[in-house]
Formats: structure tokens, C-alpha cells, sequence
């Protein structure tokens, strides 16, 4: 296995989907010339030139569009948003075509196509920069929405939604392009719709996605030095959402903390929280909490913006309420 | 050559076109009419639900641009696709089932008459969203020159529909990438009940101008110059031409939709009346033939018999087509089952 | 108390408050000349003039900014979707511009503006037509949302949203425009985040918004010939959210069922079930279970549609459910 | 009169201006460029954190621009604003404990260098979504005109942000309603790494010709010039004529943003070094004032060493100014607080 970074996995992924399937292109701002924002499509210009690595203008709903358009036909774009707050001007493609498209057509227009790009917060780039987007995405049935934390799942998921027929939405991590993980060589695939124990536990369990993931495993290790085992369970894709995992995890542990980058209201912990008690309900000892960003929009200040990022402190005292160590469990974490 | 009741471009755009030709476009249009005609009296019982927004009026632009078209090309539009629909190939049964929304409908019931598609024929929809459809197409135009073929795409948008800021991205990229798209305005002079002067300061034509695509203006009520001037466009297009915009003039002789009135504030009965007298388009092309001595009454009496009975077998094949099953409520969300994970949320059994 | 429908009720609230403030103004497509695509502004052109009742071109997000800046200078706009389905075109200026404006600015720019028109689904208006967009607005911080479900309410709530200084989507429904009720005489105002006890009841809570209201009012009068005694709550603010209102229910009947017109996965019942299962926990005899429009675009079809949307009979199932009356509260509604 | 070694227009636009106010715009031109510099240090030494955006090199278009409005106007601008909110007659030290992230900062420290504001100046921010700016700005108009007052909006955006469908949707508004807004579009050649000809088959300045608005083009290197035709702008605006678009040609010197590279892939380090050279708006007025001895060489140092001092004045004020406290996470997120129900639903104590 290779050390690489989460960026270089999602290269690796891309590299090689592009090289096995001229069906597939990727087109963003800055994807090209730039070698991406983020540098995520380092190279690929060089390779595949401009056909399949397309700069495009500031068009969010637009380019979106049209990548729905050529997937109509038969292509399987993967379209980058330079980072999903930008997104939010092309979810009319994103909900209203592409989610709809299948369904409207009686099923006569798949839409295979990609978006991609970071999620959530990154330091210090205030309210209109900072935001997770998830819970835009998940709502809509019709598109799947998967968000790896570890350069082997970036890889691998990316993979994986780059075959699926169906529109799927991927939300990557500015703050996880630095991490370096192992990766397994040769073809590397991660289905859509698995969990992953990041870390086993029988005293509670600690569900999350994405660059939370690390936090909560932070956490745990915290826990351990109190002699309290958290399992960190990894859901990596939240539509399809492997529920058995969720319901196996709980029914171990009995107790249960979410941990998410975004804000509470109508955020996946709800979901995931609404799941468990409806179908784990006598398995629960504790409510459900969740570990959130503050309910406020990013703030720019450093110290602020601290405050309102989920931290590992904040998970482990959710872990110890669940517990029933020291402060009750109620009013959330 | 005598002159014509309603002189439109003089005689000449009459004589490019065969006797044959110019017998099928005629019938042709008719059929969009009489089928259009249909729908309103199923509408009018109950047949059909929701929004149904009919062409009438419209239909030199959907023949005058569409029949030029190879098989092969791509066409896509809005809510008021009907009759595009049928130009492009589409079994007018399937279209009226999917009105009815039953299983047998172009769209298997799922659409309704905002969303008719029709893959095969390369008819890609059936929008609702005003103006979306000219991101898809650029899309679509994407994958053409992706591929190398020589396809054309025609999109369909409405005189609205240009005020949309996802217009002017779609124009802006298909001048950029030269893409083999074609934008057709089907400038009807209203959105809704809204006047295009009140929401426009400048002529449709000048926004295709901003991105340096070249732009026309065609009478979308003359089918034979829409025709003409699209056959045009086309092999410009097909030829590596890049895109180009054209706004159809033509006026819609219904209300906005089936539900909305023909007239009131924002256009006048005697507006409508008066147009609907010398602005149809299938008028003007039948008395143009009566008078060139290419058509007669009988001819056109049996023209119309004949439509008007493939539009009696449509709704009849509407009629008797099943409802979709039960079951088919979760079809068609996905692509496949995906063999992990829970895909759908609400809990029921499926 | 008149009865009026709710089409008048809030063509009331838009003109009291137009006649009352000056810096009030009504925007969107048809509002005027057309008297309103539902003709909810009716009589208001002829009344204002085209200063303060203006028609717009399609352009959504253009005019929802344009709403934002004329918030930022003091006017307080009222901007109609024609529906809510054509909100997503405007979403980045509501959510990157209203919703995050006062905090960005640290206080300076407040954003007094309302947001409303029809949401949710109509009569075989097929997938883009008929979409419950609670979800999207909510989840941002910065931004209120109510959703009336009576004529009263209605006026009620739209004036308080028209007198609010932040920004407040106003949710209204189509199919409840004709609904005919009782409106009190002169002003009539109704907090925002307070909700309403539609209907006593000691067996078990139906919380709701909008127009599943009356769904549940229907499937209480269903269960009463049974012997069950369902509270109807009326939430009517889904931000600020009554939590008071809920728990009080809640810690009553001990059950409770969320009934809504969206779907599922991530939608206001997924939020109101982690909170009662947060701060109820011990309260709670059986899970929180949900009835909402089925997980799929919504199909044109009448008996799919029908199908589709959550009924009468499936909130019924879902009260025995939780009831343990025949079939176990497992896996939802 | 001498011919300036870089001639722009021609000497007579020297000659509009006394020297006074000569000096006062190279003054406040010095000002943004030493204002920038020094947050350009600070940021090296992370006092600065997130995206920063430089204005330099395009001080002239500030300048030239906000330069001849009122004090009551209003100026509204994307993410590189820190120069055109000292223009609109924001405190440096204000500004600097902004990009500090402080409570003394324009934005209580709550904005950052996206997002300054000065409601009392009359400068509303700062907006960090490429174009959004311009429909805030069509807002702005629409109050300006429903009150009757005079008042003109200046809105810049990038040169990039044209190709942003609310772009379109902003100048058709303003257009059919004559709103009293100026798009100012700073062209500089590149949105981040991307030049202005490969996302635009057209000029900039056909964006605004297409909604049938006065547009022009001016060079904004040229502070004087753009000065005087921003002056017409006003006046045009002013007296009731409806909207204006301008481009202005300048060019950035630095990187995209701090964490950008100046040159690259898209541009030459070449180009850079000849344009920092010769198209600079401070040294080109500089060396024409010497040129008509209107400055000398100690005149310019004093002047510099005053602006210098300001910005080590508005760095230490920056550096004193405390850090918001924590209770501020959850001020400023509504209005009021709602005597009803629950607003915030993260379950931490505030
Ligand atoms: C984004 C969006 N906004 C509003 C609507 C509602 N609507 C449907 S059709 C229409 C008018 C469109 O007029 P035009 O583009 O001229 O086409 P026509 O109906 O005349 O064919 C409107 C406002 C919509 N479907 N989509
Ligand atoms: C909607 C949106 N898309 C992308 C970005 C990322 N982004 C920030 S600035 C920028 C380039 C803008 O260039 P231009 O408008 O020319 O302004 P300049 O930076 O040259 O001043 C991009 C792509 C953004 N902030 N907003
Ligand atoms: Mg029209
Ligand atoms: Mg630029």
C-alpha cells in the first residue's frame, strides 16, 4: 500500500476513471490551466487535454446544466465546484434536473454525472465560504451523496460514483487534501452505501462522515484514557445510507453521539438520530445527541470561529451526557 | 403567381417546396392542431390534470423548425412541448396516454404534459423550469463535438424564458466552445400575462448579439421561411458553424395554460381575435396553396378526416391504457437497485 | 369574526401592512397586472400602483437579490415565488446574502424581507411542480420560517413576518388558498414561533405544519370513533420552533407522530424527532414516527400521486403504531 | 506642456484638476497601496488568516471611481474591496482590525477581509459570491429610486463575474426600471487563473449593450480619466437617466489572492514585471504631475511617509483591538431576540 494524500487519491481517481472511460470528462473552474483551485486535478490537463479537462466560466447553474445535458446523452461528466458554497447557485440543475430527470422520463434518461468539490469550512473564510452543504443534497431522492475522510475512501468513493448511473454528490474536505492515508493499489473501489468502523468500541458510539470523522476519533482516544471505549463508526455515504451498520453499532453500545461540520437544523444527525430511535428505540439507553457547528453563520474571527466548529471536547462531553457521567443528557451537546 | 391574401415574403417561399412537401407540412400542422384541440376537450373532462399548456398558434414554429431536422438530431423544450413533441416523431398515442397518465405514456405516466420524452426519437424533453432547458441543450451540444458527430440541437425556449440568468450562461459557453446548438425564442409575446416590452428593454435578438452568436429573426406564423431560414441554420450549424439564436415571431391562441384565461388585463380579447384571424399559421399556409392551385377544399376536408382520426385513435389508445401499477411509484428514483445501503427514506413497504 | 379564505387572508395582511408602512412593497412575477398567478395580490396594483406592487421578468435570483438590497437600505420588500419549486434559482441570495448579511456585516445590515408564495404540491403537477421545500430554508441560521395552515394563521403570521427585521420565508399552499375560516376583525397579528393545539387529546400527539394540519385533523377524527384521543399540534413557525409546545405534548401523551407533505430524509419531522428524543427521552413510550410524501420525485399520474402523498390513513397507521395497536412502531410510517 | 513618458489621453486631463486635488488622489491612491502592502506583511505573519485579496495595481479604478461620488452614495463591492472601502471613507484602522479579526474591526471581526462593511459610510460590503453583489446593488437602485431620492449605487465586479447569470438578470431589471446604478466592471484580465478571452467570445463591454444600456470602456490605470467619465457617469445617473455599465481596464499586480501565485500557468512573470512597470496608476500619475511640476520628488516622500504612518497607526490600532468575546458567536444572527420559540438548535449555552 502507498502513502498518498486525499488529493492525490482523488487524482488517482479521476486519472483512472478518465483513462478506462472516454465517456468521462471533468470540467470546473480553474480545473485546467490552474490545475485546480485545490489542485485536486494537478496534471490532468496535461494528460487528456482540453476535451476532457474543461475550464469553464463562473457559472455554477450553468455548467452544471450542462453536464446533466451530456450525461442525457450518454456521457458521465464530473463537474467540480470550486467549493460546494457555490453550489448553492446550481442547485435548481442539480434538484430539478438531474434528481428528477429518471423519474420524470419513466425512465428512459439516466443521469451518470459527478459533482464534486470541497465541503464545509476551511480557516478563517467567513459565512459565504464555510458552509456544509449535505443536508441540500440528501433531501432529494434521486441523487446519492457520499463524503469520504480518508484518501483510500476519497478514492475509492470517487470511484465508485464515477460508474454509478445515477447522479451522485461528492463532498470532499479543503482541510482533508493535505491528509496522507495508506491506499491499496491497483483498482481501489469503495461502494456506495457502507460504513466503515474507523474504530471499535463497546461503550458508545460515535457517528459521523467526513472531516468529522477525525475529530471523533480524537475523541475516542480521549475516552480511552478514561477507560471509556467509543466505536467511530464512518457512514462515508449518507444516500444510500448503510443503516444496518448505524442500527448493529447502537445495538452494541446502546448509546449514540453524531458529529457533523454543519448546523443542526435539518442536518444528517437529525436524520440519523430520527433512524435510530425509530428503529432502535428499545436498544437506546440515552437519547441520541449530536456535536454540531454553533447555530450562528461562520464567523471570521480566529477565536470565534473555533468556538463554532464542532471540537473534540465537545464530543467527548456528549459522549460522557450519553453515558450518564456527570451532566445529564438533555438539550443536545 | 397571384398575390396572396396575406402576403408573407412574397410567393417565392412557396416554390423551394414540392406539392408533396409542402401537402405533409400542412398535414402535419393540422395534426399538431387537431391533437392540441383534443386534448383541451379531454382536459375540459377530467382526463387530463394538472398544467396543460397548449401551442395552439405556435405550430408554424414547431414544423418550420423541427422538420428540417434529420432523425438523428436532437430537439428540447419546455412545458408547451406538445406539438414538438409530435414534429420530432413521437406517436401521438403516447403522447396523448402520457397526458392521460397512464403507463403506456411517452413518459410512462411519470411526466404528465410538462415532461414528455422521448429518447428514442431524440426528443429530450419537456422542462418546467423556464429556461433550464438551454443549459441541458448546451449539454447535449457538448456531447455532440465531444463525440465528433455532425448532430444538430434545436432548443425551445419562450420570450420569458431569455430573462433567466441560466440563459445567458448556456449562450455564453456555446460561443465560447462552438457548440452545435441552436436557440430558437419562441417569441409569442407574452410570459404568462406578461408582456415581453415590460420586461425587456431591448429586442430578444440583441442577447444572442452579447455573446456574439449570430442572430435572426424569422415569422414563426410563415412555416415555409421558418423552414427555409432553418434549413439554413442547420447546415451552418452541422457544418461546424458554432451555435446560433433565432427568435420565431408567433403568438399563442390559448390562455398561458388550460387553466388561465385567453385574454383579460394583460392582452385583449380583440388582440387574440384578430390574431387568431390572421396569424395562424396553418391558415396562411392552406390559403396560400389554394390560391397557387396546390390544394383544394376536398383535399383539405380529407386532410383533415385523416388527422382528425389518428387523434381519435390516440386518446381512444389513451383511453385504454392502463394507470400506471402501484408499484411503479418507486421505479425509476435510481438506476438500478444499488446493493447497498438504504436508498429511500419513508419507511413504507415497496 | 369573518370567514374569509386564505387567499383573502393573507391579500389582507399584504394590504394592511402596504397601507401602514410605505416601505413595504409587494415583488414577483404577475403580482400585478395579473393579479397574482393564484391571485393572492388581487386588487393590490390598482390600490399601490406599479411603485409598490411590481411584475417581474423570470428572474428569480435576480429579483430575491434585488429584494435583499433593497433590505439592506431600509425598505422591507415582500418577494412572491410564483412557487417555491422556482425558489431554488434564488437560493444562494437568500441563504449567502439575507440569511448571513446581519452577521456578516457584525450587526450593521439587517435584513428585514419576506419571502412567500405557494410550496409544496398542487393536483398532478409532476416532479419539478409539486416540491415541500421547508428543508432548504431552515437549515440555515439567519433566516425564520413559518407556515400557516388556516386563513387566520395566514394573516396572522404574514404580518408578523412583514414587521419581523430578519429575514422570514412564508410557506403557503396552493390547495389551501380556497380554504375557508374565521379571521378574527381589525389587527389581527400572530406571534412567529408559537405554535397552535389544533385539537386536544391525551392518547397521543400528531405534530404537523402547513397543510398536512388538516390531514391530521382528519385521521384525529378517524381515531376518535376508535376511542383515541389525538392532540393535533399546529406548529405553524418551524423557525423559531415552539420546542415548548412540542415537549408539553410530548410529556402528555408520551407518543408522537410527525406528519409533513415533503420527504423524509432530512425533512422537519427528521428534526422535530431528534429534539423530543433529545430532550423527552424518558417521556417517550414508543419512537417518534413519521408520515411524509413517499421518497420519490413526485409522479404526474393521479394514482401514483395519490399514492404518493402522505393520506389520512397512513398517519392513522402510524398513531396504532406507536399506540402498539396491532402492527409494531418499527421502520417508520 | 511636456508629453508625459507614458502618455494616456493626452495631457488635458491633467488640467481639469487643481493641484490640490491632484494631490489628494494620489494621495488616497498611496494610501491603498501602502494600506495593502501592509496587510500583505501581516498576513505572511498570520495576522491575518482566510482568503485576502489584493486591490493592487488596481488602486486608479477605486479611486477614479468613488472618487467623484457624494458621501451619500452608495458603493457596493465583491471580495477585493479593502481599497474601495477606504475610498468610500472608511477608517484604515477600522479596516486593518477587520482583516485582524477584531471587535473594533468594520465588521466587529465578524467579516473578515470578504466582508467589510460601513453601513454609516455608505459602503454595504464585501460579498464573497462572484456576481451576487450586482443584484444587492439593483436592490440598492430600486430603494434609491422608490424613496425619489438622488443618490447613485456603484457596483464593482469582476471581470469574471459577467460570464454569472445574475449578472444578466441585474442589468435587465435595472434597465426596464432605469434604476440609478453604475456596473462598474474592473476587468483585469483574469478571474483567479483564468483570462477574460477564453471565457468570453465577446467584450465586456456587449453585456451591457445588449439590455440597451449606456456602456463604456475607460482605462482605470489612468486615475484622471477615469475620474472625469466617472464624473459624467454620475451626473447622467443622477439626473434620472437610468443605468450606466462601465468597463474599466486595469490589471492586478499581485496573486489572485495571498494564496495565490502572481504569474503561472496563465500569465508570464514577464507580463507581470512589464505591467507592474508601465501600467501603474500611482507612478503613472505621479511621473505626469512631476512631469507638469506639480509634485516634486520630497513632496512625494512627505506624502509618503504620511500615508505610511497612517498604516502603522491603523496596524497598531488593529493590534490592540481586542478579539471578539465569545458571547459575540450568537449575536448578530437575527435582529432580535424572538420572545417566542427557539431559534438557535445546537444545544449550547449562550
Ligand atoms: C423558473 C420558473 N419561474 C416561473 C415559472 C412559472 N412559469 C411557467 S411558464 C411561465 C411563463 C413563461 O413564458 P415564456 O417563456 O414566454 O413561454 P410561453 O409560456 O409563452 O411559451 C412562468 C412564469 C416556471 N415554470 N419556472
Ligand atoms: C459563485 C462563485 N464562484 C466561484 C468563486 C471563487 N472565486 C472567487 S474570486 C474568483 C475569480 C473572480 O474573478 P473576477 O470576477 O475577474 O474578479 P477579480 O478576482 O479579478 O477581481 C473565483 C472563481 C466565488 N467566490 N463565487
Ligand atoms: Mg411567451
Ligand atoms: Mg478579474
Amino acid at each position: 500500500m502507498a502513502e498518498i494524500t486525499y488529493r492525490e487519491a482523488l487524482n488517482q481517481a479521476l486519472l483512472e476513471e478518465m483513462e478506462r472511460d472516454d465517456r468521462v470528462f471533468l470540467m470546473g473552474e480553474e480545473v485546467g490551466e490552474y490545475d485546480g483551485a485545490y489542485k485536486v486535478s494537478k496534471g490532468l490537463l496535461a494528460r487528456f487535454g482540453d476535451r476532457r479537462v474543461v475550464d469553464t466560466p463562473i457559472s455554477e447553474l450553468g455548467f452544471a446544466g450542462l453536464g446533466v445535458g451530456a450525461a442525457m446523452v450518454g456521457l458521465r461528466p464530473v463537474i467540480e465546484f470550486m467549493t460546494f458554497n457555490f453550489s448553492l447557485l446550481a442547485l435548481d440543475q442539480v434538484i430539478n434536473s438531474a434528481a428528477k430527470m429518471l423519474y420524470m422520463s419513466g425512465g428512459q434518461i439516466p443521469i451518470p454525472i459527478v459533482f464534486r468539490g470541497p465541503n464545509g469550512a476551511a480557516l478563517q473564510l467567513a459565512a459565504q465560504h464555510s458552509q456544509a452543504c449535505e443536508t441540500y443534497y440528501l433531501h432529494a431522492p434521486g441523487i446519492k451523496v457520499v463524503s469520504p475522510a480518508t484518501p483510500a475512501d476519497a478514492k475509492g468513493l470517487l470511484k465508485s460514483a464515477i460508474r454509478d448511473d445515477d447522479p451522485v454528490v461528492v463532498l470532499e474536505g479543503e482541510l482533508l487534501y493535505n491528509l496522507r492515508g495508506e491506499v491499496p493499489e491497483g483498482e481501489h473501489l469503495v461502494p456506495l452505501g457502507v460504513a466503515d468502523v474507523k474504530r471499535e468500541g463497546r461503550d458508545v458510539s460515535i457517528l459521523t462522515h467526513g472531516k468529522t470523522v477525525h475529530l471523533a476519533l480524537q475523541a475516542a482516544q480521549r475516552l480511552e484514557k478514561e477507560g471509556i471505549e467509543a466505536e467511530v463508526v464512518d457512514l462515508r455515504s449518507l444516500r444510500p445510507l448503510d443503516v444496518e451498520a448505524i442500527l448493529t453499532t447502537v445495538r452494541k453500545t446502546n448509546r449514540a453521539v453524531y458529529v457533523e461540520e454543519g448546523w443542526p437544523y435539518g442536518g444528517v444527525g437529525a436524520q440519523v438520530a430520527a433512524i435510530i430511535q425509530e428503529e432502535a428505540f428499545d436498544d437506546l439507553d440515552a437519547p441520541v445527541l449530536r456535536v454540531t457547528q454553533a447555530d450562528v453563520p461562520m464567523p471570521y474571527a480566529k477565536n470565534l470561529e473555533q468556538l463554532a466548529k464542532p471540537g473534540v471536547q465537545r464530543v467527548v462531553d456528549a459522549c460522557h451526557r450519553v453515558l450518564y457521567r456527570g451532566v445529564p443528557p438533555a438539550r443536545g451537546a | 403567381m397571384k398575390v396572396s391574401a396575406v402576403p408573407r415574403q412574397g410567393h417565392d417561399t412557396l416554390h423551394g417546396f414540392t406539392r408533396e412537401e409542402l401537402l405533409r407540412i400542412l398535414r402535419r400542422m393540422l395534426l399538431y392542431r387537431r391533437f392540441e384541440e383534443k386534448a383541451e376537450e379531454a382536459y375540459a373532462i377530467g382526463k387530463i390534470g394538472g398544467f396543460c399548456h397548449l401551442h395552439i398558434g405556435q405550430e408554424g414554429a414547431a414544423e418550420g423548425c423541427i422538420g428540417p431536422l434529420r432523425p438523428d438530431d436532437y430537439v428540447i423544450s419546455g412545458y408547451r412541448e406538445h406539438t414538438q413533441a409530435l414534429a420530432k416523431g413521437l406517436d401521438p398515442g403516447r403522447v396523448m396516454a402520457e397526458l392521460y397518465g397512464r403507463s403506456s405514456g411517452a413518459s410512462a405516466g411519470k411526466g404528465g404534459s410538462m415532461h414528455i420524452f422521448g429518447a428514442q426519437e431524440g426528443f429530450l424533453g419537456g422542462h418546467g423550469i423556464v429556461g433550464a432547458q438551454a443549459a441541458l441543450a448546451t449539454g447535449v451540444g457538448w456531447a455532440v463535438r465531444y463525440r465528433g458527430e455532425d448532430r444538430v440541437v434545436v432548443c425551445f425556449v419562450g420570450d420569458a424564458a431569455v430573462n433567466q440568468g441560466v440563459f445567458h450562461e448556456s449562450l455564453n459557453m456555446a460561443a465560447i466552445w462552438k457548440l452545435p446548438v441552436i436557440y430558437v425564442v419562441e417569441n409569442n409575446e407574452y410570459g404568462m400575462g406578461t408582456a415581453f416590452r415590460r420586461v425587456s428593454a431591448t429586442e430578444i435578438k440583441d442577447r444572442g448579439v452579447a455573446y456574439g452568436i449570430p442572430s435572426s429573426v424569422v415569422d414563426g406564423q410563415d412555416v415555409l421561411a421558418t423552414w427555409r431560414h432553418m434549413e439554413g441554420l442547420i447546415s451552418e450549424v452541422r457544418g461546424g458553424g458554432g451555435p446560433r439564436f433565432l427568435e420565431v415571431r408567433t403568438y399563442r391562441f390559448r390562455g398561458h395554460s388550460m387553466s388561465d384565461p385567453v385574454s383579460g388585463t394583460y392582452r385583449s380579447r380583440e388582440e387574440v381575435a384578430e390574431r387568431t384571424e390572421h396569424d395562424d399559421p396553418i391558415k396562411i399556409l392552406r390559403d396560400r396553396m389554394m390560391e397557387a392551385d396546390l390544394l383544394t377544399q376536398e383535399q383539405l376536408e380529407a386532410m383533415d378526416a385523416e388527422v382528425r382520426k389518428i387523434v381519435e385513435e390516440a386518446a381512444e389508445f389513451a383511453d385504454r391504457a392502463p394507470a400506471p401499477s402501484p408499484g411503479e411509484l418507486y421505479t425509476h428514483v435510481y438506476s438500478e437497485v444499488n446493493p447497498h445501503g438504504r436508498l429511500f427514506f419513508d419507511g413504507r413497504e415497496r
